[in-house]
């Protein structure tokens, strides 16, 4: 038993993060280990929360609370339930791996991993705050670094202004380094705007007195009130979510974004809103989750072909990966659409999934950059003779996001789309079939055309396989894509207590509003 | 005699520096020394010290002057605010005007002076007196500047000035008018009696044309128009009192008057407040889009903030007393650090201050643009600095009282806002420096910056006693 | 734990701990011929333990083993398990499978003698994981393990056609290998979702009533229809031919196309309960058994004649199993396994020597590979379905069900099919083995005991395999009693006639255009108008679309929102001219805003 | 004379300094103007008092003209520094150097 497991689970990166603000510029290899320490601390402590976890108890465990502002209610309550300590293990991973992958960073890499650490702690904050208020707390902190990040260390783009808006793209510089990460703040905040007004509605609807999660979810909210208030919070972190409409920011963000920014941002920040989706919507409105359940479920589907068909349409690489985690976000709301324990299963476990695949790949896509300096699929072509291993590691995160068996990508859509049958939506299990099919095409065309056929062209023939610290990274994801895809157990069993238990609160409403 | 003054310890205490600057400036040398800055910035620093030990509770000239919590807390925000705003002037006022120093700080004192008396005025000859005497020594300070500048800054503080002065001696007279239809409708000139009087017409009329007159000191939308050409042309340091102090010092007004004295807001004249205030927000928003001189940027989101004031004062409760009172204390060391960060880009005489001369900072002086970057993000509320509680507070007040709507609003228009702040910061921390020279402040704006800091990431990160205090201040003037 | 048991994991694990050892540790992989004789190890042990298992099997017929461990959680159960079902089904398939990668191996020891060695190493190590993938789905206990291995052969093949990526059409073939056959899966994907949501289960002996197992035996057979390249979706076994020679043996001509067939065999109880799905198969086996056998006829490379016989000879297992004789299908599916990998690894012996898969590089190689020829006759005749070879009784037997069970139009098919096959395969023999050689034929010879060995091993079941029908009828608890009258052996005519109409156009070795009749068909084959078909519906409904969206995407939905920034932008760009500068304004508005509040206060 | 006539009267007043700050354009015309409208307001101070006959009014009126005096000076001071920094006549709708 470790005292404040939690609080330091969270505080590490933080603290990492001041101790960096002492390091001089100048002593480069300190400031990557002093960051690598923090990451490893934060992961370790995930693993061993994940495995001492008491499954058959299930519920919150490792409860730890310090007072803040008694006089709102507000206090810093952090403990895990099952959906956390999957997530825990999952943020975990990508740092680790975003640190390694980013060692050769040479502008200014200080204030880069100051910023990646504090982003960490926010991440790792709001998988185990219980406080509706913290958890915002976190989730704000989790976001903003995200601007600077990109703002300094992204990579420079350009939309060429067409289309009945022309106009609009000639006065914006749309595809430009700032323009995405403004772009993704701004939108982000205004989502996070839904968010805090549906927060205090909650607070105030629930007597103003707590803003602890767990009271909340004992208190039932009016079924009006959560019929008004569930889109907005959905809607609130769909935007973070990358749902359709609200998905727009995600490829420019993360092709302009530096590689452990995407890696960490498409791999986990993501989740924070799907997670915040589920957490706080469909958890504490049931009612009124339940009501639009086949409105989000729609949007779910859009999201999943939609997306899809968009990665087919790129020709950049990392708008590729972008556009496919657009969809397969998808998958995640789907799988929580259905309100059933496959389904959310499915969609927590898909979380997992796509943050470890998508993770591995924006950091082989971050390799490929490093070395050829371009993302322009045309120009790529028979790099697997000049780097087999990199070749290896992108064809195995494809299989998982097409979902091949025997990756973590497998399971995920499988779960989801038995909840999707079961809950009486055939039709949006097929879709996701499709979609998943779609999938197929577009990544093995990528593959085919990056690491097949002919080449590589003049220019690339020099050009080497992953470093050893590189290695580190992608074997660490990849290995992790394995495990859960071929062994699930585990991790599934933390996800699958918290969900039963949920789901079964919610089988009478179910009952209730649709007999 | 004197134990009945007690409870007006503490603004005496400021007159007598003035009065003892006053006499040193007559005694001393006209050298470019900077004793007088530096003891007004200690008299200012011990006072606030004092008010600690102090009992100010009790009235004075039977009832004319009440003292409690409610006066303790604006002392302590003004006297906060003179003594940054002294620190902060030391080197400017001695560079621009070695011969005339004690001038500068007497008037600094004696418009505190006048500050610290208004919240407990519970008469109206009182409080206007008090608020002009607040007032007029703004006119002169804004106008503080070489008269020979004609290049450099300086050049418009008279342009400045006289904006300033003819608005807001128009806006005085209306003041008085108001007055005027009030007290003769009503007879009487104790706030607290007001509380009881029949409203009739002209006895309204006079109620929004004092709302009106006293609209113009904070800012409030249309009465705004004066801030930004003011804040741009005047001396920065003195920007930085001007845009914090006679702030709260109207507010602090705007609650004896309305909450005291005419129990309004209360029926039709919220909707009033309440469209006001949303006015207030967007057009200060709007206008800060696309500001490229960085105190003209600052004007326009001070004007936002007092939207959000505005809108929690528009509750006329007692919680949302509070929060405004939280919300005043923040925005205080909040814009006051931001004023000072401009103040200490723009000191040396070829600084200017538009928004592509912070471009690179972070590589010229980090602490500056870290300290920038904190004090934007406070501004804007974000988490962990004081302007997120502050915000977040409002919002609930407003919550609380009904008006769902306009918290929407708000949090959306301060998304907007992050815009434009993180103009600034992208221009420190994105953009490369023109010329990579470091930039050395002056120590006294240095201390004045560091102190802001502290309050910023104090009150951020432990809000709660501030809390407690600003709700205990509301509670004693609902008492 | 008992013995089956253990054989089966040693069978199932010792490849997959192969495959992990070569892929995980990159410098042994590189050594590569140390790294394939290490592999082929695996497959002997595999072999071995599947021989034992099988012996063990004949000796207690009416053993049926199920052995598993929980896997996928749900609700604090589980909702699905791993483990291994060993019945005389599986373990018939696992020795196949096992026999035939073990010989392709050895095979390839030589045959792939002249790739570099850290391909040679990728390559064996592909081929150890096949086994484990294949034998996963052979031993499945339920629908879900058995998709798995199901999608982890499809992986290999993948991967296997793909091997000389380099080759622009390698890896196009490799791609439309896997297109196609996911494409197909998605039915079996969402079988298993209809069957889990209406038995909560994967299992294949549930009986969730007539409409459910007729819907789900059709989402099935969709992916069957994909995996055992049937009629229309069997346009990638040819291409796959890319591949190297040994693993089209294996994967596209014994196993892993057969995957299918055998889905069908093990998932019997929900076939038997739908009927509809049982007359889909007998007429798009039937068809594709006949469609196929024509387009053989007509091929000159002789990889593609053998590609598109398999398509033939699937289509007559499906055929069989549609028409209800499991044990049709099933018999057909072991001696084909045995006799078109003994054609291909000849074949292979033979694009060995003359370094050509044309035929008309070929010719006369008899006085040369006296061994090859020799097998690759065996191998024909019992294709051909000759009397008393293996063929022979299985093919006999699916005929003879297909009358029984009163459909005379497939009959036909089949035997039209039949007799074609024979014609097709004598031509083939005649062309490659007799007539003048020609120039890349002349320093011909056999490959070196690698190849020659497999060859042997697989001439001896591909010849006697028949005599064992009742043996695997008793293993697989099927009845067989083949009542040796006229009518039983009329059929066995067809494939005389065959030879003998091959004999008559090609006996001389020169090879002559295809006969009048079939010209036609042969433009048409080489038109490839289904591969036209398919490639315009990607192209509009893939690309075309994609690109719509891609576009739609980034001008009309961002570009709306970039709109709104727009909009806030400029309109904060053009409110700033009312601040106009003069003073006097701004008084004016003080004024006139003080006027129009108390106009409010008064009039409210 | 009844109150009213003093108020219209001072309305009167009022309105005619109230246009004269916004007509003139003269620094020290508007400073008369503004000086005219605080009379005005004096003068309603003085008749309300009149009118209910106590010593509020006057009381009142005494600070107000102070304050106002003091503004005006000010107000003067300004005017003067204006003039000496732009040297130019002091047409205050020409200075507007800060705008936008």
């Amino acid at each position: 038993m470790i005292p404040h497991a939690l609080a330091i689970l969270v505080g590490a990166p933080f603290v990492a993060a001041l101790v960096l603000l002492a390091v001089p510029q100048r002593l480069r290899l300190v400031t990557r280990l002093v960051s690598l320490a923090a990451a490893l601390i934060s992961a370790g402590l995930s693993g061993w929360v994940a495995a001492t976890w008491d499954i058959a108890r299930g519920g919150f465990q490792l409860d730890e609370r310090y007072t803040v502002l008694p006089s709102l209610g507000i206090e810093m309550h952090l403990a895990v339930d099952g959906w956390g300590a999957a997530l825990l293990v999952l943020t975990g991973l990508i740092i680790v791996a975003g640190v390694l992958a980013t060692w050769t960073q040479e502008r200014r890499d200080q204030e880069f991993y100051i910023l990646l650490l504090v982003l960490v702690s926010g991440v790792f904050g709001v998988f185990v705050c219980q406080d509706l208020f913290i958890f915002f707390l976190f989730y704000e902190i989790a976001v903003l670094p995200m601007y600077i990040l990109i703002g300094i260390w992204g990579s420079q783009g350009k939309v060429e202004p067409r289309g009945p808006l022309k106009f609009v793209y000639e006065y914006l510089d749309v595809g430009g380094r700032e323009y995405a990460a403004m772009k993704l703040t701004l939108m982000l905040l205004v989502g996070s705007a839904a968010i805090l007004v549906a927060i205090l509605a909650l607070y105030s609807e629930a007597g103003g007195t707590t803003f602890d999660m767990i009271e909340l979810g004992r208190h039932h909210f009016d079924v009006d009130t959560q019929k008004l208030y569930f889109p907005i919070v959905w809607l609130g972190f769909g935007a973070l979510a990358g749902v359709f409409p609200f998905h727009t920011w995600s490829p420019d963000g993360h092709a302009a974004a530096p590689t452990a920014v995407s890696m960490l941002h498409a791999g986990v920040l993501m989740k924070l809103g799907a997670f915040g989706i589920m957490r706080v919507g469909m958890v504490l409105m049931p009612e009124g989750a339940i009501a639009w359940a086949p409105v989000v479920g729609g949007v779910a589907v859009i999201n999943i072909v939609y997306g899809a068909f968009g990665a087919m349409s790129q020709k950049d690489l990392k708008y590729i990966v972008a556009y496919s985690s657009v969809s397969h976000m998808g998958v995640v709301m789907l799988g929580a659409a259905t309100m059933t324990v496959d389904g959310w299963n499915g969609a927590i476990f898909q979380m997992v999934a796509h943050g470890v695949m998508t993770g591995l790949f924006f950091a082989l896509v971050g390799l490929v950059y490093g070395k050829t300096h371009t993302r322009w699929v045309p120009k790529m072509g028979g790099f697997g003779r000049v780097m087999p291993g990199i070749a290896s590691f992108f064809t195995l995160a494809c299989l998982s996001s097409l979902a091949l068996p025997g990756t973590a990508g497998f399971i995920a859509e499988l779960l989801v789309f038995l909840g999707a049958w079961q809950s009486g939506h055939p039709v949006w299990a097929i879709a996701g079939a499709a979609g998943a099919f779609v999938t197929a095409v577009y990544v093995l065309r990528a593959v085919k055309s990056i690491f097949w056929g002919e080449g590589p062209s003049k220019e690339f023939e020099h050009l080497g396989d992953a470093n050893r610290v590189e290695w580190g990274a992608l074997v660490l994801l990849g290995a992790a894509i394995l495990v859960f895809g071929f062994w699930p157990g585990p991790v599934l069993h933390l996800i699958d207590a918290t969900t039963t238990r949920l789901v079964h609160d919610l089988l009478p409403l179910t009952l209730a509003l649709n007999p | 005699m004197l134990t009945e003054l007690s409870p007006l310890l503490l603004p005496l205490l400021v007159l007598g520096a003035a009065l003892l600057v006053l006499f040193a400036d007559m005694a001393l040398p006209k050298n470019g020394g900077r004793h007088l800055g530096l003891f007004m910035a200690i008299a200012f620093a011990a006072i606030f010290g004092a008010s600690f030990f102090v009992d100010t509770a009790g009235n004075v000239f039977d009832g004319v002057w009440v003292g409690g919590d409610f006066t303790l807390f604006f002392d302590r925000v003004f006297l906060l605010a003179g003594a940054l705003a002294s620190l902060g002037s030391l080197d400017h006022v001695a560079r621009h005007m070695p011969g005339r120093q004690g001038e500068y700080y007497l008037l600094l004192a004696c418009s505190v002076f006048g500050m610290m008396l208004l919240p407990g005025a519970r008469d109206l000859v009182l409080l206007v007196v008090c608020f002009e005497l607040m007032g007029m020594p703004l006119y002169l300070l804004a106008a503080w500047s070489k008269t020979d500048d004609k290049v450099g800054r300086g050049k418009n503080a008279s342009e400045a000035a006289l904006k300033f002065y003819l608005v807001g001696a128009v806006s005085s007279v209306f003041l008085l008018l108001g007055l005027a239809l009030v007290v003769g409708m009503s007879g009487t000139t104790s706030i607290t009696a007001l509380a009881h009087m029949r409203h009739s017409a002209l006895f309204d009329l006079g109620l929004f044309t004092i709302f009106g007159g006293m609209g113009f000191k904070i800012g409030v939308v249309p009465f705004h128009m004066w801030v930004p050409d003011t804040y741009e042309g005047a001396p920065t340091p003195f920007v930085a009192f001007l845009s914090v102090a006679p702030k709260a010092a109207g507010f602090a007004a705007l609650c004896v008057v309305f909450l005291v004295g005419f129990h309004v807001p209360s029926g039709s004249f919220i909707p009033l407040l309440l469209f006001l205030a949303a006015t207030t927000m967007i057009v200060g928003n709007l206008f800060a889009l696309r500001q490229e001189n960085a105190k003209r940027l600052l004007a326009y989101s001070g004007i936002a903030q007092i939207g959000y004031m505005l809108l929690t004062f528009a509750t006329g409760t007692r919680m949302g007393t509070g929060m405004l009172l939280f919300f005043l204390a923040g925005y205080t060391v909040t814009n006051v650090g931001a004023f000072m960060v401009v103040e200490a880009m723009a000191s040396g005489d070829r600084g200017t201050d538009q928004i592509d001369d912070f471009d690179g900072l972070y590589a010229r002086s980090p602490g500056l643009a870290l300290a920038m970057l904190l004090f934007l993000l406070s501004l804007a509320g974000i988490p962990f600095a004081v302007g997120f509680w502050a915000k977040l507070y409002v919002f609930m007040a407003v919550w609380e009282a009904g008006h769902g709507m306009l918290v929407f609003l708000g949090a959306v228009l301060a998304v907007v806002a992050l815009f434009y702040y993180l103009r600034i910061a992208r221009a420190m921390y994105m953009n490369e420096p023109k010329d990579a020279t470091p930039l050395e402040t002056p120590l006294g704006v240095k201390l004045a910056i560091l102190l802001c800091l502290a309050g910023v990431l104090g009150m951020g990160v432990y809000p709660a006693p501030f809390l407690e205090q600003a709700m205990l201040a509301s509670r004693s003037l609902f008492g | 734990m008992s013995l089956p048991i253990e054989l089966a994991l040693v069978a199932l694990f010792v490849p997959a701990a192969m495959a992990v050892l070569l892929a995980l540790v990159p410098p042994l992989r590189r050594t590569g011929r140390p790294a394939a004789w290490l592999s082929v190890l695996a497959a002997t042990v595999s072999l071995g333990a599947a021989v034992w298992l099988f012996a063990d099997q004949l000796a207690h017929p009416t053993r049926d083993l199920l052995e598993s461990v929980a896997w996928l959680p749900h609700a604090g159960a589980s909702m699905a398990d791993v483990g291994l079902r060993i019945d005389g089904i599986s373990v018939g398939m696992t020795l196949v499978v096992t026999l035939v990668a073990f010989c392709v191996q050895v095979f390839s020891l030589d045959y792939m003698r002249s790739e570099p060695d850290a391909d040679l190493g990728r390559y064996f190590a592909y081929h150890s994981f096949f086994i484990f993938s294949m034998l996963m789905l052979v031993l499945a206990p339920n629908l879900l393990q058995l998709f798995f291995g199901w999608e982890l052969v499809g992986l290999t093949s993948y991967l296997l056609i793909g091997f000389y990526f380099k080759k622009p059409s390698a890896a196009k073939a490799a791609v439309k290998a896997f297109w196609v056959t996911k494409l197909a899966d998605t039915g079996l994907l969402l079988a298993l979702l209809v069957l889990y949501s209406h038995t909560g289960g994967f299992e294949w002996t549930s009986h969730p009533g007539a409409d459910v197992a007729t819907l789900v035996t059709l989402l099935l057979f969709v992916a069957v229809v994909g995996k055992s390249a049937q009629f229309p979706l069997h346009v990638w076994l040819p291409d796959a031919m890319e591949g190297p020679t040994p693993v089209s043996a294996l994967l596209h001509a014994a196993t892993m196309v057969a995957a299918g067939v055998y889905l069908i065999v093990r998932t019997d109880p929900l076939f038997a309960q739908a009927a509809l799905t049982r007359e889909v198969m007998v007429y798009i086996g039937s068809f594709t058994a006949i469609f196929a056998a024509v387009i053989a006829c007509v091929q000159t490379d002789i990889k593609k004649v053998l590609a598109y016989s398999t398509c033939s000879q699937l289509g007559y297992m499906v055929a069989a199993l549609g028409a209800g004789s499991v044990m049709g299908g099933y018999f057909h599916l072991t001696t084909h396994a045995f006799f078109k990998a003994l054609l291909f690894l000849g074949a292979g012996s033979v694009i060995h020597a003359v370094h050509s898969n044309e035929m008309s590089d070929m010719g006369g190689l008899w006085g040369r590979m006296k061994l090859t020829g020799t097998v690759f006759l065996v191998g024909s005749i019992s294709l051909a379905g000759m009397p008393f070879t293996a063929g022979f009784f299985s093919k006999d037997l699916i005929l003879e069900s297909m009358l029984e069970s009163g459909r005379l139009l497939p009959w036909l098919a089949l035997l039209g099919a039949a007799f074609l096959t024979a014609f097709y395969m004598g031509r083939v023999f005649f062309l490659v083995f007799l007539g003048k050689r020609s120039e890349k034929a002349e320093h011909a010879h056999e490959g070196g005991w690698e190849m020659r060995l497999p060859l042997v091993l697989l001439a001896i079941p591909a010849l006697l395999g028949g005599y064992f029908g009742a043996h695997f009828a008793g293993m697989w608890h099927l009845d067989y009693e083949p009542e040796w009258n006229l009518q039983a052996f009329a059929p066995s005519l067809v494939p005389i006639l065959g030879f003998v109409a091959a004999w008559s156009m090609y006996g001389r070795g020169e090879a002559r255009p295809a006969p009048a009749m079939l010209a036609p068909i042969a433009r048409l084959a080489r038109s490839g108008a289904l591969d036209h078909f398919y490639e315009g519906v990607y192209r509009v409904l893939g690309l075309k679309l994609a690109a719509a969206v891609g576009f739609f995407d980034r001008y009309i939905v961002d570009g709306l929102i970039n709109l709104a920034g727009y909009l806030t932008l400029t309109g904060g760009q053009r409110v700033r001219r009312l601040q106009s500068g003069n003073v006097r304004d701004y008084v004016f508005v003080v004024a006139f805003a003080i006027f129009a509040l108390s106009a409010f206060g008064m009039l409210r | 004379m009844p109150l009213a006539a003093w108020l219209i009267l001072a309305a009167g007043l009022f309105s005619i300094g109230l246009y004269g700050v916004a007509s003139r354009r003269g620094a020290i015309g508007i400073l008369l103007s503004v000086e005219l409208m605080a009379n005005a307001v004096n003068l309603i101070f003085i008749a309300f008092g009149r009118y209910r006959g106590d010593h509020l009014g006057q009381v009142f009126t005494l600070f107000a003209v102070a304050l106002t005096v003091a503004e005006v000076a000010i107000g003067l001071a300004l005017v003067i520094l204006l003039h000496r920094v732009r040297r130019s006549d002091e047409r205050v709708d020409e200075v507007r150097e800060l705008h936008g």
